[in-house]
């Protein structure tokens, strides 16, 4: 059926337009949206495992209905925009947070490149500039949250803007330089090269660049606004911080963009640190039935991706179910005077790792 | 030398990431209420009942409440069969809810056993009108059960 | 805010932000309403204002009889009913000059420790939940549930337990009650640990409670400021030691005490009192006598002519005083309470000054306000 | 309630203040396997006691047993005051403010000095800095309508931590009159002292902040004043004049208040009648 699209469309169209367009589509409705969605009900299940309690069980078996509730109800609920409000700018901040998160995935290799010209590729596309683009991406979020904060006219949510404009922005530094650390291990800036380089060291990066890793990760709880950082909406102080007077679908958007954040963070630091779509070892051949010859290539790809994301994804969530939260002093002192003088030696000692060699 | 340590490998913060790892496997303390009840105990202040039978007309109870929400009215009758006088309840009523349970009125109670009585273990007491739930008048205090106990089905 | 056509004052022109944090906040613990001046996020002023929970409580006191009253004193400090019970009928019995069996007085004691532990467990559980910690909740929620159970056997109330009558006690404990109360309470210093786990070495924790709302010793006691509170600023002042009442000059324990007067070091007390009561109850248990459980007293409890008497307690969060006048009525002339609440509440503004907002909302929680106490 | 009878024999301990050394074999003990036990040697003391002077007797061993009884089964005698005047702190006291310290008594251990109302400032001061009564405990304000010296009473409870002593100062004042304010002495009477202007209307001269604490600015009267309605407060017309006239504004205790209402219309309802029945068979 493939080949008379292919034919009908032409090869430009089909490999320019109507693949690209099929597998964003695959990737944002069976991919990333249902994952979201469960993956706050993973959150709350895994939460009241920690806290001894039973979790969401009420719609559905074991609770499973509970995500299409969730999204029904925030559908349909009224959204309020303040009278003080700035239109405009209330109305564009949830998508600044969204659009972002979502453009990025574009350049995550969920598995490896099609074996032979022609075939399907298990990413939207490699860019040779990758992680440039991710660390660009990235950035405009906290738009998207300054925007909402300062939108509402409300004092809370004021400072809650306030403080996540200052979080990210220091917190993107060290992220940037983690990443240019690994970028120097790999000699690439193309995540599925990145993903190769690993493959050909024989070794997950996160060996040689624990410290990078461990920066990197860090960084990215703060960037996703997650526990012990997540000060920008922290409950207790700014009631929801930038998103305050948000509600019904533009509170989900802002929602969306946080979980999205949070598997963005992870699959970046799987492809950087973990070895992408691999299996654990793929240079052992005696390890090589993890790699279920008897499936697809391309969907054991995937489902190792998964696991090593969701692997992330759970210290995500047991992050939040364990530790207090930081000061905003507190979090920056970390910031610039931990995170960033580290990252710089780590780059230093990547660099001086390399020249030796 | 363990502080250094602890400062470098963020022991602390992993001992919390233990404690909590621990308690994802523990047994769960949830009781799923509409389908697992707790037994109150046997002195748990719930649902008032009233016997009339036993009840004795003295008032005591509506003198100690300290809210002022049990009325009681009675009047003086000859009894046909033994011809002597008896006092007969015209109202027993408690407004129950402003009834903040403190058990006062039972503990005024003269009769032996008590001829009105908290501990019936029944505490779904919420209701969807006020005035019409939970004013409770004499029929209601002898028989709480003609409403049904909660399900997580039921809704009005 | 901005106000169309006013000019152009908006958020940004502003130099100090008066910011307005509660009486609907989650983090003030009931409606205590805050009027703050921020510069930024450092809080330059802070005046509380309280009042959204006042319910007359006092003057509800002068219109019923003496044993009416005590279940209003439940709805004071609600998540430490017993303790304002036993506040309540001291003061009583020493108007009255009534003398307490000694069975009843070990009952009184075991309830008040109980009642001190579920309330710094609930203290707990709402401090590491303002500081961002959500677990600690529940699982202090799990032990308090069974001191519940343990308050539900006895006197068939949870929370609002109205267990003390002057005099003695109404009911005497039921059959398997020490058996349970026991077992919980050998259990129980391992469920501190889990929290202290949790909590005490953690850095975060310890980075967001060391230094944070110091509260110097003269200063505390100037302003009245009694429990964890003011013994966390080094000053020894536990009632329960200074006058004992009930059972406490029977039975042994420590009075844990502060060094630096900050939010970690009334952490710590609260957590070591904790410890302490339940070896306290341990040795109540051991040590309580068979007797009688009530004094003899009249029916109608007519108030001497002229008199009055004023009894103070060591509740969970401070000392607890009432304060009553007779005027040979059934009921109290006057009754006034001594909230510990209102007067820990009053050094707030001292102990936030040049803070940052966040940490306000750890000196609320290490103030251990009741708004129900505070209001009446 | 459940006041289960205990062992007669177990009655008295020996952690009790004093007095009773007695083995309880007196007759207060009602406990009936005891009363079942005893009852042919009581039917024998009986005959006996029939012969001689009854009434005489019964009355002896009534005043023996009474004095035997441990404090609590005895009747409760209220404390009284004593005068206090030679105490030392309060003669330390009337030496440095003299006249201003009125009287001093001692009730149920606490030491009770009323203080002349222009004086107490300084005699908490003096308290304060001499006597090492630091902790500011208590202060409230009590209503005695008609009364002589002055309608109201402000209380005021000062704490000696070192000593372990409480002391309670008693100031009069009458209607308009004002107190000088003792939140410059002890700062946590600050509060204290708003809230007994909230409820009394004292004034205190001199305070910080003088403005109602519990109640809001609006509000009419001072609620804990004896002549104060229970009911039926107008809480509206004095902060939204332009709503409400003069004591006209939301009244308490009106409609759908928490007056008892007339029992409502008996509802049919159809499981009503079926428990009727079956309770009447039971």
């Amino acid at each position: 059926m493939m080949e008379s699209v292919l034919e009908l469309l032409g090869p430009e169209l089909y490999y320019g337009a109507l693949t690209p367009a099929l597998k964003i589509a695959v990737l944002l409705f069976v991919g990333i949206l249902p994952v979201i969605t469960y993956l706050v009900l993973a959150e709350r299940k895994i939460l009241g495992y920690i806290q001894v309690r039973l979790g969401p069980n009420r719609v559905g078996p074991w609770g499973l209905l509970q995500p299409i509730a969730d999204v029904m109800k925030l559908l349909v609920k009224e959204d309020v925009i303040p009278n003080r409000a700035i239109r405009w700018a209330f109305i564009l901040a949830p998508c600044l947070v969204v659009g972002p998160a979502f453009v990025i995935f574009a350049v995550i290799p969920v598995g490896p490149p099609a074996a032979e010209p022609g075939g399907l590729d298990l990413f939207i596309t490699d860019v040779n500039v990758g992680l440039l683009f991710i660390v660009a991406m990235a950035t405009i979020a906290v738009y998207g949250l300054i925007i909402g904060g300062w939108s509402s006219n409300s004092k809370f949510s004021l400072l809650g803007g306030l403080r996540s404009a200052a979080q990210m922005i220091s917190y993107e530094v060290p992220q940037g330089f983690a990443l240019v650390a690994a970028l120097l291990l790999a000699g690439s800036m193309s995540m599925v090269g990145i993903v190769e380089a690993q493959k050909a060291a024989g070794v997950w990066f996160v060996f040689p660049q624990f410290l990078g890793f461990f920066i990197y990760f860090v960084a990215g709880v703060a960037e996703s606004n997650r526990n012990p950082f997540d000060l920008p909406e922290a409950e207790s102080e700014l009631v929801a911080g930038y998103h305050t007077e948000y509600s019904g679908m533009r509170f989900a958007l802002f929602f969306l963009g946080e979980y999205a954040n949070m598997i963005v963070i992870s699959a970046v630091a799987v492809t950087l640190y973990f070895g992408g779509w691999y299996r654990p070892f793929p240079n052992v051949e005696a390890l090589s039935f993890l790699d279920f010859p008897f499936l697809p290539a391309g969907l054991v790809a995937v489902f190792w991706f998964a696991v090593k994301v969701f692997a992330f994804l759970f210290v995500y969530i047991w992050f939040r179910g364990t530790f207090p939260r930081y000061r905003f002093d507190q979090l920056m002192d970390l910031g610039w005077k931990w995170m960033i003088p580290l990252a710089l030696l780590n780059i230093f000692l990547t660099a001086l790792f390399k020249l030796v060699l | 030398m363990k502080r250094f340590l602890d400062k470098i490998m963020l022991l602390d913060l992993f001992a919390g990431l233990g404690i909590t790892a621990k308690h994802l496997f523990k047994k769960k303390v949830t009781v799923q209420y509409p389908e697992e009840r707790r037994e109150p105990t046997h002195r748990f202040r719930g649902m008032f009942r009233l016997d009339e039978e036993r009840c004795i007309k003295c008032t005591l109870c509506a003198r100690d409440c300290p809210i002022d929400i049990i009325y009681i009215d009675w009047h003086q009758e000859v009894n046909p069969v033994t011809e002597k006088k008896e006092k007969v309840l015209d109202r027993f009523d408690i407004d129950v809810q402003r009834c903040m349970f403190c058990g006062l009125c039972e503990e005024a109670c003269p009769t032996e056993p008590k001829s009105i009585w908290l501990t019936s273990k029944t505490y779904e007491l919420a209701t969807y009108e006020r005035w019409q739930n939970l004013y409770v008048d004499i029929d209601e205090l002898q028989d709480w059960k003609v409403r049904p106990e909660y399900t997580d089905k039921e809704v009005v | 805010m901005t106000e169309p056509g006013s000019g152009a004052q908006t958020l940004f022109d502003l130099k100090e932000m008066e910011l307005n944090f509660g009486p609907q906040h989650p983090s003030t613990h009931g409606v205590l309403r805050l009027k703050l001046k921020v510069d930024g996020e450092r809080i330059v002023d802070c005046y509380p204002i309280i009042g959204y929970l006042h319910r007359g409580t006092e003057k509800l006191f002068e219109l019923h009889p003496y044993f009416q009253n005590v279940p209003h004193t439940d709805r004071m400090d609600y998540v430490a009913a017993a303790t304002n019970n036993l506040a309540y009928v001291a003061a009583v019995e020493r108007l009255f000059g009534l003398t307490v069996p000694p069975r009843a007085r070990y009952i009184r004691t075991l309830l008040c420790e109980l009642q001190r532990i579920s309330s710094h467990l609930l203290w707990l559980a709402t401090h590491a939940i303002d500081i961002g910690a959500m677990t600690p909740f529940f699982y202090t929620f799990r032990e308090r549930e069974i001191i519940l159970d343990l308050f539900e056997e006895y006197c068939g109330a949870r929370l609002t337990l109205n267990c003390m009558r002057p005099g003695g006690q109404p009911f005497d404990l039921t059959v398997g009650w020490e058996e349970r109360c026991r077992e919980f309470i050998d259990d129980f210093p391992s469920k501190i640990d889990e929290y202290e786990g949790l909590l005490t070495e953690n850095r975060i924790w310890k980075k967001r409670t060391v230094g944070v709302g110091v509260l110097d010793p003269d200063v505390a006691v100037d302003y009245g400021v009694t429990g964890p509170l003011l013994r966390g600023s080094g000053v020894n002042w536990d009632l329960r030691k200074a006058t004992p009442y009930e059972a406490y000059g029977e039975v042994e324990f420590d009075v844990p005490l502060g060094k630096n007067g900050d939010t970690y070091d009334r952490y710590i007390i609260r957590m070591e009192e904790m410890r302490q009561s339940s070896r306290i109850i341990t040795q109540c248990l051991d040590k309580l006598p068979e007797g009688k459980i009530m004094a003899h007293r009249p029916r109608v409890m007519k108030g001497p002519k002229v008199g009055e008497a004023y009894a103070a307690i060591e509740a969970p969060k401070g000392v607890l005083g009432f304060y009553i006048v007779s005027d040979g009525k059934p009921g109290p002339y006057r009754c006034r309470v001594r909230p510990p609440s209102f007067m820990n509440l009053q050094v707030l503004p001292e102990m936030t000054r040049n803070h940052l907002l966040s940490d306000l909302v750890a000196i609320i929680g290490t103030t251990d306000i009741v708004l129900g106490e505070i209001d009446r | 309630m459940n006041d289960e009878p205990k062992k007669p024999g177990q009655d008295e301990l020996p952690a009790d203040e004093g007095g009773a050394e007695t083995t309880p074999e007196s007759p207060e003990a009602d406990a009936p396997e005891a009363a079942e036990a005893d009852d042919q040697a009581k039917a024998e003391a009986k005959a006996k006691a029939e012969a001689v002077a009854k009434a005489k007797a019964a009355a002896e061993a009534k005043a023996a047993a009474e004095a035997a009884k441990p404090p609590w089964e005895k009747l409760p005698v209220a404390p009284e005051d004593e005068d206090a005047t030679d105490d030392p702190l309060v003669a330390a006291l009337r030496e440095q403010h003299g006249e201003a310290i009125e009287s001093a008594f001692l009730c149920a251990g606490d030491l009770r000095v009323q203080v002349a109302r222009s004086a107490i400032a300084d005699v908490c001061r003096s308290l304060k800095i001499d006597h090492d009564f630091t902790m500011a405990e208590d202060l409230c304000g009590v209503h005695y309508p008609g009364r002589e010296v002055g309608e109201f009473e402000v209380v005021y409870h000062l704490y000696n931590i070192p000593e372990n002593r409480r002391l309670r100062l008693k100031v009069a004042a009458g209607e308009g009159e004002s107190v000088p304010t003792v939140a410059l002495v002890h700062r946590g009477f600050n509060w204290l002292e708003r809230e007994a202007y909230d409820m009394y209307g004292i004034r205190f001269e001199g305070h910080p902040d003088m403005t109602r604490i519990l109640l809001w600015e609006g509000f009419n009267g001072y609620p804990l004043r004896k002549d104060f309605p229970v009911e039926g407060i107008d809480t509206g017309s004095a902060i939204y004049p332009e709503y409400y006239d003069e004591s006209a504004g939301p009244v308490t205790g009106t409609g759908t208040g928490w007056r008892p209402q007339p029992p409502p219309e008996p509802e049919p309802e159809p499981g009503a009648a079926a428990g009727e029945a079956e309770e009447g068979e039971g």
